[in-house]
């Protein structure tokens, strides 16, 4: 499956990039399991996910063409 | 409704008068709420120059306009506006302006207040403030409520 | 602060604009929080044209400079703009406009809300309604509480 | 002593005048010695008086030059 991934403010800098495209074979994937293909260090306390624009946990399962989004704490406009 | 974000610099009066003239019905609403947020001068860095703020396209105006929503539903009220800057601002810009129409002023104050406090503390953006040496600092809590924003992603998510 | 009452049309934005330049520090509010008040339609009596707003020239200013120095001693905001038509006016007209600034947005609401409770409950106007035949009505009540202002004049009293 | 009367709003189209001054010879002078020169009536409950833009009711003692003024209750703006 196909995965797209952004990034945002902070993390964005310290990753080097805005976004990218992950590709899966498996078939049971988490957002966890994203986190570790992206980075080698653990998803920070603080670091918040959204799947196709609403927040959620790193526990939350993929499918096909999901756009999956990591940032920091908002602080808001 | 109407949520945008925009790049460009904010007339936010200008915005006010263009929606209601578009959208609300001539004599109906009894008065509007508006809230104009402004940069301010920074006062703990100095050598700060102008902020950025990032946004998540899509996703930011989403999470507004569901607010906005919640606005409509929770109180008697006949309209809402908000636009939003984004990207590099400098001190006396205008960020933000929330407009709220109703035939009550008792509840476009509420949903007004509502919406402006989702906006400062909740919402999707993040700021980056940017010295005059053309350093990059992200600010790392909202500046009214460092907690405010967590919690309320707690509890959504 | 300023306190205006005029016989022209009132342009709220352009009053908004053009104090904020005139008397407030640039950088140093956070934000503004504003009420313009509009005439509606008549939903009562349907062979109403217009309306003729009285006041006390002098004393209605007086009292609403000491409401706004009332709100500018409660909470904590940096300056207050009221500009309020008279005279004879249509449907869809602004009446009113009420400006607060501050760095605290909560202040500015609480601030606003204050003022344009008591201008439209108690300050010294008096509404007529002129029907298309010409004719003058007096409004006996202020349409959204009728105790309010009694209540208020027996406690100055 | 010489007092400015001023009436507003209806009062002002009951009475048809929305100004006068009225003279006194006597020293003590209340707002209802001042009405009773002004009309035949008794004054109406719901009639507001001020004195030099300040509310104040029929017992207020007027002195020279004082401004009066008589309206309905307030429909506010």
């Amino acid at each position: 499956m196909e995965i797209k991934v952004r990034y945002f403010a902070s993390l964005r800098d310290r990753l080097g990039r805005a976004e990218e495209q992950v590709s899966f074979d498996e078939e049971t994937v988490t957002v966890a399991d994203l986190w570790q293909r992206i980075s080698d260090e653990p998803i920070a306390d603080n670091i918040l996910v959204a799947v196709n624009m609403e927040y959620t946990d790193t526990s939350h399962r993929l499918k096909h063409g999901d756009e999956v989004a990591f940032f920091p704490p908002v602080t808001g406009g | 409704m109407k949520v945008a974000i925009t790049k460009e610099a904010l007339d936010p009066y200008k915005e006010v008068v263009a929606y209601e003239r578009e959208a609300l019905p001539p004599g109906k609403h009894g008065g509007v709420v508006i809230f104009v947020g402004t940069m301010r001068d920074f006062n703990d860095g100095e050598n700060v120059r102008s902020m950025n703020l990032d946004y998540y396209p899509g996703m930011t105006e989403r999470h507004i306009e569901r607010v906005c929503q919640e606005a409509m539903d929770e109180w008697d009220i006949m309209d809402t506006l908000v636009v939003h800057r984004v990207g590099e601002m400098v001190p006396t810009d205008p960020i933000v302006v929330v407009a709220v129409w109703s035939a009550h002023r008792k509840d476009s104050f509420d949903a007004c207040r509502y919406i402006i406090n989702y906006l400062k503390e909740s919402a999707p953006f993040w700021k980056c403030e940017i010295t005059t040496e053309g350093k990059k600092h992200w600010v790392e809590h909202n500046s009214e409520d460092p907690g405010v924003a967590k919690r309320r992603l707690q509890k959504t998510a």
